[in-house]
């Protein structure tokens, strides 16, 4: 999957159906290390990208209040 | 030619003497004013007129007027209770007494007005006019247009002199928002006869613009006089309501709305108070911009505040979910290899007890037939006890009655019971017949026999 | 006749025939008493056949209960 | 008759026949003997039999407890 | 979007259509950003335009009067 | 027949028709000690069978403890 | 059948279904043996497998935290 065009709410959305998917038993063992690193690189992007939204934002906005 | 004649002054004393004979005083009249103006002195001189209903034409006209004194009273009397000043072009009920001076000529003199009747008239004439434009289906054109948030750029009607136009830019340029208007007059006669085709004249010049200004403001220059007539007439009306910007009046009167007020857009009493309208719109769209602007703030910092807590929500839960499901997983496991042995070693004993089973039914079924067995030998050999007697006794007593048949049958027996046998050449004797007279014959008894020769022979009769 | 070789029931069979002739009085008296001596004969002959085989069954019997 | 090859059934059946003449008394006198010898014998085969029966199945009850 | 036609009224339904998106959650973080820029710029150019003299509709004006 | 290719439930079966008949007497005394040898047989296969499957579930267990 | 393609939960399915069986009663002791070797495999192949993903995961939960 091209990380590049992935958006956020992509991302929440992956992570809460294989969080879904844990909690219902629907993954299998194999699958699960798998799952877990892909868990990981999803909060990895998700907490970068709220960042940079963060910074982009508080910037806007500080040039608004001026 | 000598015809007799009389004076003007011998003729028009005559006519007086008529009319005053006529005792023409208080009576009340109903009529249009034609003219009206007032001399140094203060007596009103008036021309009355009277017009044909349907073509206008003037059908009766006389002169009249109203002495200073009473004027003033009555003046001020007729404005308080119609709100309009007596003037050209209105029609009143007034009470009048004919009089006749040589000099001047017929003259009516007005000793009361009723106010009360030019009120009825005009509000006619207006409801007249509303219900043209209404007919027309413009009454509530300019209304339904949408007055934009901010009104900037403002077309202004009015009279340039005038104290309140003045004031209203004033007011405009000094708002204490700081917002910039943009206005331009387009002046106008704001009273008087000329004033309806002066205002719609102003609306033509602005429609010109059209595209520029965000509204029209028509605001009525100040100024004593309440001459507000031309705010009811049909044309004024008509230009504000079919004009494509909003319009906004600020005429200034007391008593009703003028039809001017009725069909603008948004109508306030005075110039200034349609310059605080527009300035309190400007400051409402900036108070609102602004608070948008905090609100967007807040949203945006709370959305990735949630976000944010989401995000480490998620990642605080999924460590201890992964290892919850890998002990789950595992627990499962462990509970199904506990299960196991028993399983097995419950099925394995289920087969034990089946194998002892057949046991006890080869030792039960087994028994059972030989059991069986033996009592049918036994059975057999009380059979073979019993039966063999039983044929032997039965064959004993079949001697038994063999041997007493024949003892029975034995010729001995016979003898011995005195029964004899007679031979004849050692044949048995059976009939007389056998023997003839002089045969020898034997005899034999049980003891012996005896020997002898037949004498007689006597056969039986037949039986 | 060789007597060894009559069996209970020739016996049985020549009493029965001489019985009946007897009966029927197709008999002598000549013949009668020849006839009587026979069957005493023949009786004798049977009472000792049915004496050895009551003793020969007895016997048998007798072995069976030991 | 080889008494090898006969059976217990027979045997009974044989049993079974001759008491049924018995009964019936179609057994002349001069087979009486004879023919209780054979019941006789019979039943002695038929005892026999069944008690070698009975300890084999012991025997092989034993066994099967063993 | 050419800023010279663009109304108030247009900039205040934008402003508007943004925030109901955030209020309703509608927006992506992906978006934010870029939303919060556009909002700035509209409230920016709605200021501007209220208080500043614009030299082009002062012309116009002053056309307007020769 | 081959013992090897025997299975258990055949076992079972063999030796629960043999049991049917004994106990609706259509053994003859002449099969039953037969039949009683041929259970004892069966059993004594099921028994070692069953000994052998017990061992290799303990065996089994004992590796799966390690 | 293919051990590598087998997934845990497939693996645990089974163990189940024999489980199942042996409960019921539905396995012949003929099976039995051989199905209880296919558990003990079977378990050994979850364990191991537990066990690696256990490990993975681990790993990846510590790449993370760094």
């Amino acid at each position: 999957m091209a990380q590049k065009k992935q958006t956020y709410n992509q991302a929440i959305a992956e992570i809460e159906e294989i969080l879904d998917k844990m909690e219902n038993e629907e993954l299998d063992v194999d699958e699960l290390s798998d799952k877990v690193k892909r868990v990981s690189e999803l909060v990895r992007f998700c907490r970068t990208k709220l960042k940079n939204t963060e910074e982009e934002v508080e910037k806007v906005l500080k040039e608004m209040e001026e | 030619m000598g015809q007799e004649a009389i004076s003007l002054f011998q003729l028009n004393q005559k006519i007086k003497g008529v009319l005053d004979d006529a005792l023409l005083h208080s009576l009340w009249v109903k009529a249009e004013i034609g003219e009206l103006r007032v001399n140094r002195n203060g007596h009103c001189y008036l021309d009355l007129v009277e017009k044909d209903d349907f073509t206008d034409q003037l059908i009766a006209r006389s002169r009249a007027m109203i002495w200073a004194q009473n004027y003033r009273m009555l003046k001020a009397y007729f404005e308080s209770t119609t709100g309009q000043s007596l003037n050209t072009g209105l029609k009143v009920l007034i009470k009048v007494t004919v009089q006749f001076q040589e000099v001047f000529g017929l003259s009516l003199i007005i000793t009361d007005i009723d106010p009360s009747y030019t009120m009825g008239d005009l509000a006619r004439k207006r409801r007249e006019v509303l219900m043209r434009l209404e007919e027309e289906g413009v009454l509530e054109m300019n209304k339904e247009l949408e007055l934009p948030s901010v009104i900037q750029k403002i077309a202004i009607i009015s009279s340039p002199t005038a104290a309140g136009y003045g004031d209203f830019v004033n007011q405009l340029e000094n708002n204490p928002y700081g917002v910039k208007f943009y206005h331009q007059i387009f002046s106008a006669i704001m009273q008087g006869e000329k004033a309806e085709q002066s205002i719609a004249g102003a609306f033509e010049k602005v429609f010109e613009y059209v595209d520029f200004f965000d509204a029209v403001v028509l605001i009525r220059g100040g100024g004593a006089t309440i001459d507000l007539l031309c705010f009811d007439s049909y044309w004024v009306a008509y230009h504000i309501s079919q004009f494509p910007l909003p319009v906004i009046t600020g005429i200034g009167h007391e008593r009703d709305e003028s039809v001017a007020d009725m069909v603008a857009n948004e109508a306030l009493k005075t110039p200034t108070a349609v310059a605080a309208f527009l300035i309190e719109r400007a400051g409402q769209f900036l108070d609102f911009i602004d608070e948008k602007a905090l609100l967007m703030t807040e949203m945006a910092r709370d959305f990735i505040l949630q976000e944010k807590r989401r995000t480490e929500q998620i990642a605080a839960s999924y460590v201890p979910g992964v290892k919850m499901d890998l002990q789950r997983r595992s627990n499962r496991l462990e509970r199904l290899i506990g299960k196991f042995p028993v399983s097995a070693s419950l099925r394995i004993g289920e087969e034990n007890g089946r194998l002892n089973r057949v046991k006890e039914s080869v030792m039960h079924a087994g028994g059972q037939i030989i059991k069986g067995q033996k009592i049918a030998l036994q059975h057999f050999r009380q059979n073979l006890l019993y039966l063999p007697g039983h044929k032997l006794a039965n064959e004993h007593q079949k001697m038994r009655f063999l041997e007493n048949t024949v003892r029975l049958n034995d010729p001995v027996n016979l003898l011995n019971k005195g029964y004899s046998l007679t031979y004849h050449n050692g044949k048995l004797v059976k009939r007389v017949a056998e023997v003839k007279q002089g045969d020898v014959i034997n005899t034999r008894f049980c003891d012996g026999e005896l020997s002898g020769k037949v004498e007689a022979v006597n056969v039986k009769n037949k039986k």
